[in-house]
């Protein structure tokens, strides 16, 4: 059951002196609307992980982890590989996140992620068939967020498409009597498009992206666009307890462009 | 499952016999609950939905109650019997991430801000699911908080916007979403004019999504004039008794 | 475990006014003590399931709906099809009703309705096999609550059986190479019994069939007596912080035996 | 398991070579758990069933006190090793409708009303289960409770009766309930000669319905005495040390 | 997550008094530092199980019970059968325990009986394969819990250990067709160890052996040594608050050495 | 599998070319957590760990507060990517019994009798594992109490000996540790020169065990002098800003 949920109340002076700032184009860590904070990607952070990254935004910080296993098909997918992208608030990243089952929170997140990399065909499932209908490869994407300060989506998304890329496929050969070998051999992952999510809030009536953990608390809705490396939407959610006119949304996706080719340009290679 | 199915005949017209810019035919009963404070009936294609509201009633257990507005507590549940292959009852990642976005398409609407301390519950049963049963449960919700009596700035309505074979669509059905492009669910209250939820899976082009939007919003409004009717059909009935 | 449950007092006036009327045969809603509610019965509202039913008792609505799949028979039945009976008190029905696993009324109703059709062999289970020891048909029967004014075992009862009997069966073929596929054909699910099922509550030393919501508050003990079509007793169940004397418990079997075939001939075919 | 076994031989004797009406050996410990503010173990058939009472204590979550009697808390719950093939130690189905039917089998005889905003804790482990395990639970959970000092009106004592080869029978061990065609387990409360459980699965006319009832009485007197001569030789025992 | 728990405090008499006694050597109950309770082991109570043995140490009293049946291997094991150990603090036997799933205490209590059986090779495992990587026999160990009165390790390791020493193995007979027969037949377990746990606290600098309740609720620390039959020590396990310096670990070495061949001589065979 | 593996060559060095008495490189980092009150990382051989301290804080719920001092929450969990296969999310038993003994080797170090009816909680996340991850975690989780200024007795340091072909040796990596023969965690607090974790699994003869303790506080005591260092220098580090 989905329940309206407590927020954190910024101190009066802060919330102050957030609107005062913002009347001006300005947030309170310096930045403009528009802006978003430093990023950083280190890749291949964890060894024993066939991929994995480590993402900071600020004091953001998302570890994804890419396992790749083998196992069934889906019945009506026989012959796909298959995804599966998990992601877990641990207790560690923030002091209201309380260990148990993933809660909504990190369920919307993940399926969030799941459907950037799904329906903008990241990962060609086609060649992750070991034995059509029998046995294909298991793609995990384990989001793993270690400090929360805002706009983990962004964060985590970004992860997630990094740890795509640096990850290894292992080789299986099928032998003729239909037994799997995994021989010691790695190629790459084949992937064919990285999905950049942004993610926006809306804080009277002002667009910001890349919110941190004070603006998302202040912000009356959040809405997250994400794109393909053609410019496709691929993606999109609304939360939070308000609204978008039209033509917000309208803004927003004009800025979300913008914002996820420059990250595009920054970080990923020409042709993803 | 191989065979690709054609969506769109030669004569512009869905597998359903319908234009791309209509919606399938609704059914809607109001108040046919006894229990609940409020409670509403869809029929959207073959959706099947029935959503009931109690409250405002105390926050309970306490800790989620809010001292400056209602807390809203959103079930979306699908019966085992409502899909083809029978679902298992325990809450599946849909149900869940389902049942916030419907919560937060209707808060804006609701004016939660007189009654603090208090919950107001809504729970949605799919007692049998076609393609748009997020949008469908939306515009049942919003009609059942109408008739616990709970103040609202304006209705919700909803309704998604896709694509099949490579044309935008509104209200897709359940094969139109399997094997469509995309599918883009929008909520709208209409006195505020503002969109209260906005999702989208697949792949729209700038262009595909501004039509989209529009499309779904012309849709919406149409949805709107006959949740606005049911209600009336509602308050002269209960007048008549 | 199971822990005493509250129950809803009526108001002082109410249960004066109920006492005052008991005591001369009579009930709050006019009925005499052994009358039933009207009972309506809708079938096949449910069209994605096999079989469905909708039935109301007065202001009480259940619904039942069976879905019919295949898998494994039972290890020590392997020439016998499965059942199996679930029931949600899903919210929607009742303000003390919660969301979560099934607890202990949903499930002792689940299993008084399971055993009614069991015991009365209501469905020939043995006509449910596809390939002997291997595969055979798996019967879902879903109650589902939907309003809750008393007596939900009579309701449940009456729409599991109404549902089972409007039921389609999917036909399989087996070939000979023993692959099983699912043909565009299907029949009726063999069934051979309907029980029905009456539940009375004990008010005051008065014995009432059909008790509503405020009736179960009131009553100090709940007897549900389960019937076949040739008048054999197939389930039996008590429930609540009472006690029957034997003399009640016998006239309570008389009362269930008039009811349950008065109820059968109004609503179902002469054979069941 | 496709053999048919004859239930009744000959003679009229059953596989255990006991008489219809005849229960089987019952061996009775009463007191033999140092924590337990009461307990009861109970040797019925090849059922060892051991039964530990706590309370009256202060309700525990709050919640759960009734501010006009105790609240009583029961759980059957049997043990992995305890059935044929193991058994998983969460509780099943069966257990959970199990521990309802005893509690309120339990709850008529117990003056609750002494103790509001308390609570009573039966918690019964069979350790080996037989046929009727719900039965002889029930028969030592009353001594458990005596064994606490809970005033009583009366101890109660439960006895099921079946139908084997068409016969009736009372008191069924797992061979023959499993291959039986009915068993109707009772409860009953001596001094206020009241039936405080009934359940029956299978098949009974209406002859052999009355005819059950008053063999499961009769039995239940039996099984009575069995266990008011326990609760005796456990006081006799008590005053001697 | 875990989480420091309460501790029944003593009435400040009884606390008084066990300090005093324990300055001069002696415990409340009569028993010297280094003496355990009277141990009772009764083996074979519960009939369907495989094998069982009822422990009982002073109050405490803990019952094993032992089930055989047969399974995969583990993927990494394939010519071993598997063993499972699991304790359950059923409410019955002490005010505090609750019903629900393993806490950590009835977890670690399980995993330490378990390290014992395992590291001593107390059952030849590789004897306990039907067919190699397809079908082994998975023994199931489940300490039952049945009255608490402190040093559930020592009385759970004991029932354990007697419980699979009176086990029956049943024969089973693998048919040309690979098909698996259970015979009429069965056989004692391949036992070839007994390990024997010896628990010990700390109360005032003071090393005691076999604990009751109140003592380990007035311990700061507590440490368990399990012993083979060869004088090896095959487990260890420091629990509680506090923590024990080098020379009382060297200390209760030495105990534990002694109490576990005192306690193997008289309750065990010669050759475990 | 099958292959038995050498784990010390003919020069008396192990897999990864270390002495039997050498621990495995140790890296730290402390406080680069923004939100936690206190954090530390260590890689220690292939082991990557993260701890963050939360507190004191009010313990929630409440019942888990104590009156005499602060009730400490610790979990050791481990990230689905850190081990060779895949892990659960869920917690397994290993989980459950390792958050308890970090705990347990953690409390006689914190001054808890100073934060009556609060809470401490240790988090501790295994990013990457390698053996010995419980020895490593509470080395980092001593640091992340100190970074959150959490009054300390001492720092707490752990590390295992175990046995691989035949021999004794510090510190086992996870290949070790699995072809190994014993394995022993020793918690150490060296200014109360106590052990407060000791576990074993494995054969030791007593006079391995002695030498064990022995190389185990030797090998703390190594560990001890670079925790020390890396708080030296956060400190620097601290004053510089």
């Amino acid at each position: 059951m989905s329940v309206t949920s407590q927020v954190e109340p910024l101190t009066k002076i802060k919330s102050k002196r957030m609107m005062k700032l913002l009347a001006s184009g300005k947030r309170l860590d310096g930045r403009g609307l528009l802006d978003y904070r430093e990023i950083k990607i280190e890749n291949g952070v964890v060894e024993k992980a066939e991929g994995s990254a480590l993402v900071s935004m600020g004091n953001t910080k998302v570890l994804v982890g890419v396992k790749i296993e083998t196992g069934q098909p889906y019945p009506d997918l026989p012959n796909q590989g298959a995804l599966t992208v998990n992601a877990e608030f641990v207790p560690l990243a923030y002091k209201y996140f309380e260990p148990g089952p993933p809660d909504e929170n990190s369920i919307e997140l993940a399926r969030l992620v799941d459907r950037g990399i799904r329906e903008s065909k990241t990962i060609d499932m086609e060649k992750l068939v070991i034995i059509p209908g029998k046995e294909v490869y298991v793609v995990f994407v384990d989001v793993y967020i270690l400090d929360h300060d805002g706009n983990l989506v962004d964060a985590a998304g970004l992860a997630a498409v990094s740890a795509i890329l640096n990850a290894k496929l292992p080789v299986y050969r099928v032998k003729e009597n239909g037994e799997v070998i995994k021989m010691d051999e790695y190629v790459p992952l084949p992937v064919q498009n990285c999905p950049i999510p942004v993610t926006m809030v809306k804080i009277d009536d002002k667009i910001l992206v890349d919110p941190t953990l004070d603006e998302e608390n202040m912000a009356s809705a959040k809405l997250t666009i994400t794109l393909t490396k053609n410019g496709e939407i691929c993606a999109m959610q609304k939360s939070g307890l308000g609204a978008f006119t039209l033509d917000e949304i309208v803004e927003a996706q004009k800025i979300a462009r913008k914002k996820s080719s420059e990250i595009r340009e920054k970080f990923f290679r020409e042709w993803c | 499952m191989t065979e690709i199915k054609k969506l769109i005949d030669e004569n512009g017209l869905r597998v359903d016999g319908r234009k791309l810019d209509e919606i399938r035919p609704i059914k809607i009963e109001i108040g046919l609950l006894a229990n609940a404070d409020g409670s509403a009936y869809i029929e959207q294609g073959r959706n099947k939905i029935i959503v009931a509201v109690y409250g405002p009633r105390e926050a309970q257990p306490k800790h989620i109650g809010l001292h400056d507005r209602a807390a809203i507590r959103c079930r979306y549940h699908m019966a085992p019997f409502s899909t083809d292959e029978r679902k298992s009852p325990a809450p599946s990642r849909r149900e869940i991430e389902i049942s916030k976005v419907i919560r937060e398409a209707l808060e804006p609407a609701i004016f939660s801000e007189y009654y603090p301390r208090s919950m107001i519950d809504i729970f949605i049963e799919v007692l049998q699911s076609d393609g748009g049963s997020r949008c469908a449960a939306i515009t049942a919700s919003s009609l059942a908080l109408a008739d616990a009596g709970i103040p609202l700035k304006d209705l919700v309505v909803a309704c998604a916007v896709g694509k099949i074979d490579g044309k935008l669509a509104v209200d897709l059905s359940d094969v139109e979403d399997k094997l469509g492009e995309a599918d883009m669910p929008i909520a709208y209250i209409p006195a505020l004019r503002k969109i209260s939820l906005i999702q989208m899976d697949g792949i729209f082009t700038e262009e595909e999504f501004f039509k989209a939007l529009n499309m779904a919003k012309d849709a919406c409004m149409k949805i709107y004039k006959i949740q606005k009717e049911a209600l009336k059909q509602k308050y002269l009935q209960t007048e008549k008794e």
